[in-house]
């Protein structure tokens, strides 16, 4: 259930030039749906004034409750000073909140996950249920750039729940894997392969998640995609994170809230020129 | 000894002066998950017009230092979704329901009122003020005197419940308009409602928030709007509810001591959903440390000593 | 590649727009160990009288999230010893000195000016027209636009300098009064002086200042700041200083580019006595990032999307 | 000389349930007069905005540059904030400011060091030097309680430099030393040795300073007190600080700054109803 956990921080460190990744304990169990996030803020934070939206990366039952794992990249005075926390600090986050990916949609389909830089961990949980459920799962991830001499520690943790060859690391600057855009990388496995049933599940950068959608809808593949947007509760009150959409919701003709609605859309529902 | 938390406003009895802010708790059932609402002092339902309203594009919001921008655009399902779907659920807690009321135009107003009085379990009416009256030519209501009486009476006549005014500090003179509408008939008067504000994105030099200017609400604007709060209350004699940056209860009492009888909590609702129960438990705290047996005794306690710079 | 920082104002030219603010700088030769003052666009000294004034009773200053209430009450050595004692030190570094002016009634503005009028290494004049007016029941000069435009009129005619006139925004239209003194003969003007607010104490159920009120500044007041200057700028054709809760260079970008032809730095200095230099060498870095060539290119650039809410 | 220094915490921990000791490393020396105050911030602190005014309790030069220490308590925002720094974290510090104490005032004078909870740091340099100097010291310290079995670890500092039976401690509830308060222990002295030549340096809460200021005056002795007041910069520009005192200073017939021209007073200069 939605809660206001308080959560206490196990550990919290950068793990790439870009990617922090942060451990918390929670002292129970709480179900979530993979690419559900939580509202987070440290312990008296006057400053800034919102929480901060994390999607919870990993979970993890165990008898003292539960620990959850998040990736996030410091950008401005919310993730700096989440950079700062430390181990046995407090936490407070709302959560889980949003509707998270439908991972039953069509069981038979190869599911093939799509995420650029921060976009990433929106997807491990999905990736960890389609495999449990003995789905066909790929996972293809795009970055700027991957210096070589320094891994990225979280694919490994794809790693251990897909196939080795079932990750692909694009990099826009070829530095490593497949040279070009991930969509590009996408694009090429699905002219390669040509599956007839596939599901493209998507986070990343706003542009990228645009291709998706038109790669998706020339295939006529179904396309989840997991939206941003500026969000002051994250639990659907004050309408800040309303995006427009072809379908209604609660007598709204256009209008939805990412972070209730969403922050999942089907692609086609996304109206990507009013993003 | 515990203190009786219990105010009066309009005829109506408040179990606790802590009330929560229109736009900022939904129609109050999302927070029905949080706590028992029939803890809160009473509920402003986000704003309702006669007819659903879907709002601004976005990006609709904007972090400040302290605060925030919105422009929603009064997106709202429309009164009769209201009444029809919320209200039903709502009225089921011990509770005030403030229904928080706007139009584009006079007569827009008065149709729901119409609507509302025919409901039941409906405490108030709050006249949302500060919105663009479309007949003169988007000019805010809440920004003359005389429009913003002519309202209040037009709107008084017809209600079946005591009308709220919700005063903009945006008005030139916003005490001369709490005087305006006290005349004309308000039963009582809430304030602030956002003030205006720009937020540009220095990189696409274009505003941030779809709409160009927003309204700017949280802990930034307390100390303006405890002014307003003040100089009202010292103008009228019908009660006034204070609004504006209220996140702890050392805020919510500074309102109380400078002439409030209740208070709103807005944006703090969004970055604590349980803000106004913590609120409601420091004030009993605060009353038993300091031996307060009513709340009423904290109303307008405040000691001015004016001296002039 | 290096950009070209410099402004006009007033037919003077700044070789950056970053200038510091009346009363946060004192009589700018405090900051003269920190670094060499020849590096500001300009600097506004505390507000000058005829008569020194010892100000108002302590306490004069209470923070605020984001921000500070001040009752300072213009404390100030006046303009004789300012003449005499600050200004032959201050003039050797490279910067326009600007001199904040003020007076209780007209005719004390008049002679303030004319004590400075017969001084050397002075630019420009401010005039804070924020002040109660005594002969006028302690009624604000900045608050009525025919006050305030007669009073720019009388200074304007004796002024040897430029005048540049401080508008507040207490007053009922700030936009009509930028209009009015517009048309009296300013030649630029500046925006926005502090917002009147209220802290309360809950213990002593006093307010935190000695005077009462106070008024309000820092980074939470820039949104309420910042469109003011958007809106003067956009109905006057005399340059604008944007003032109000400058605190990094992101800051003063958001004002350039709403409109300001330069800005000045406050509350800021204060907690960092650095601020308004850190400002201008991130303008620097930030131009030459992004191949700006001139700042003034910036100025105004604000692409604004006005659709009602 | 007066600059923006920034330090690096060596240990920053409670070291009673009331006091905080803060050890910080300065890359540089500099000249300290006893009583001075730093203005200090974490580093990217936003809120509060304000800096907070923190007096020098001890400095120790080294190799590296210099060690300061000081003492506080958690009372709001800003200390809060400070509290929750850890060794290795940077701290912004402006400083020194203010006049300090005339240590020099009476060489041949007895210095009676009074201080009552969180002025005590205020009191250590002075200390130092006036003992340096050979002079005659005692110190004076009041608190309203101490738990018998929790020491002041501070005390020990100050008895390294002075000699252990010329520290008083007196507590209000009597639980430890001179039962009463450090005023009536100050009293009972100047009653038992009746020193011809004395001079008082105080620092505390306001009531104490003021009957620290009718003691000095009755018995016809000099005294110092340090002042409080809320600033907003601490260097003399916000003209935030003033205190009304009988002289004046830059032609204001009577306000003086107490970061500028204080915090040290001396107290028949202090106008204490005005306070
Ligand atoms: C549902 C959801 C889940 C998210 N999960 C993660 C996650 O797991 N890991 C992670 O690193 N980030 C995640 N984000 C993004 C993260 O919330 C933002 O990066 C964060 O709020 C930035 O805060 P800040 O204070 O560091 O930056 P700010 O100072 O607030 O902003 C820095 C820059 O980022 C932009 N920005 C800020 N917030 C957003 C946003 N929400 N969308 C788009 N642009 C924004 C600002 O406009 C500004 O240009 C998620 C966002 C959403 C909506
Ligand atoms: C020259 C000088 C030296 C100081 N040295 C020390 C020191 O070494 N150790 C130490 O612990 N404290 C010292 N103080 C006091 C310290 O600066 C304040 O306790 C601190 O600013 C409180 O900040 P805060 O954010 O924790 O509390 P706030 O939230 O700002 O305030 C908490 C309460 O304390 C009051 N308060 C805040 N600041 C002051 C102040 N400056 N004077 C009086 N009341 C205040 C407030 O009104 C409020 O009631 C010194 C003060 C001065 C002026
Ligand atoms: C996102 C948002 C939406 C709001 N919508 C309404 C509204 O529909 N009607 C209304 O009268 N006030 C509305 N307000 C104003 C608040 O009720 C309140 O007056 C204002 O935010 C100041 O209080 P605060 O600082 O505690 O938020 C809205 C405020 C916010 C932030
Ligand atoms: C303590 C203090 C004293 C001030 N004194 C003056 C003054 O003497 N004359 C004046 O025109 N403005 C004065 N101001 C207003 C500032 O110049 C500035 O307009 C205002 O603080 C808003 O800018 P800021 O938010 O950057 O501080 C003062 C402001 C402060 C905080
Ligand atoms: S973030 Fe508030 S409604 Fe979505
Ligand atoms: S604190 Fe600013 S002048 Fe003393």
């Amino acid at each position: 259930m939605m809660r206001d956990h308080r959560v206490r921080i196990l550990s919290n460190a950068p793990e790439t030039l870009t990617y922090w990744r942060l451990r918390v304990r929670l002292s129970e169990t709480i179900a979530i749906r993979p690419g559900q996030f939580v509202m987070a803020r440290t312990r008296e934070q006057w400053e800034p004034i919102w929480r901060r939206a994390l999607v919870i990366y990993r979970a993890e039952e165990h008898a003292e409750g539960m620990d959850l794992e998040f990736l996030y990249k410091v950008l401005g005075r919310g993730t700096a000073l989440l950079s700062r926390q430390r181990p046995g600090d407090e936490l407070e986050m709302l959560g889980p909140l949003g509707n998270g990916f439908p991972h039953d949609a069509d069981p038979d389909a190869e599911a093939l996950l799509i995420s650029g830089g921060i976009g990433l961990p929106a997807l491990y949980l999905l990736a960890e249920a389609l495999a449990r459920d003995g789905r066909a799962v790929r996972l293809f991830h795009g970055e700027p750039t991957v210096e070589p001499e320094r891994p990225l520690p979280f694919l490994d943790d794809f790693a251990r729940v897909l196939e080795p060859e079932a990750i692909t690391l694009a990099t826009e600057d070829g530095s490593r894997g497949f040279p070009g855009l991930v969509t590009e990388a996408v694009e090429a496995y699905l002219e390669r392969t040509r599956p007839g049933r596939a599901v493209l599940y998507a986070c990343g950068p706003t542009p990228m998640l645009r291709r998706v959608a038109e790669i998706a809808a020339q295939r006529r593949l179904p396309a989840y995609v997991s939206l941003e947007a500026r969000m002051a509760c994250g639990f659907g009150v004050c309408l800040g994170c309303a995006v427009k959409t072809q379908f209604a919701s609660e007598h709204m003709p256009h209008y939805r809230r990412v972070c209730a609605e969403g922050p999942i859309f089907r692609a086609e529902e996304v109206i990507w020129d009013e993003l | 000894m515990s203190c009786d938390l219990s105010v009066e406003i309009a005829g109506l009895r408040f179990k606790n002066p802590i009330l929560t802010a229109s736009g900022t708790f939904g129609y109050g059932l999302e927070f029905a998950s949080w706590f028992d609402l029939g803890r809160l002092g009473g509920i402003c339902t986000k704003g309702l017009s006669l007819e659903p309203l879907e709002g601004n594009p976005p990006p609709r919001i904007v972090e400040t230092h302290g605060g925030m921008l919105n422009s929603i655009g009064l997106q709202n399902i429309g009164v009769r979704a209201f009444v029809a779907e919320k209200l039903p659920k709502l009225r089921q807690f011990q509770t005030h329901i403030i229904a928080n009321v706007f139009g584009s135009c006079f007569e827009e107003y008065l149709e729901v009122i119409r609507i509302l009085n025919d409901a039941e379990g409906i405490s108030a009416y709050e006249l949302n003020i500060s919105c663009p009256n479309v007949k003169a030519g988007g000019m805010e209501f809440g920004n003359d005197p005389d429009e913003a009486a002519r309202l209040t009476e037009a709107c008084k006549r017809i209600a079946r419940r005591p009308i709220i005014v919700k005063l903009s500090p945006n008005a030139g003179d916003i005490v001369r308009v709490a005087r305006a509408v006290e005349e004309a008939g308000a039963d009582a008067l809430s304030a602030i409602n956002t003030i205006l504000g720009l937020s540009v994105d220095i990189y696409t030099r274009r505003p941030r928030l779809a709409t160009g200017m927003g309204g700017l609400s949280g802990p930034a604007i307390k100390p303006i709007a405890l002014r307003m709060v003040y100089q009202i209350t010292h103008a009228v004699r019908i009660p006034v509810i204070g609004i504006g940056g209220i996140a702890t209860v050392e805020d919510a009492l500074e309102f109380l001591i400078a002439g409030a009888t209740a208070v709103q909590i807005g944006t703090a609702n969004y970055y604590d959903p349980l803000a106004s129960i913590k609120i409601i438990e420091g004030l009993k705290r605060f009353c038993e440390q300091h031996g307060i047996t009513t709340i009423r005794s904290l109303i307008g306690s405040l000691q001015m000593n004016e001296r002039l710079a």
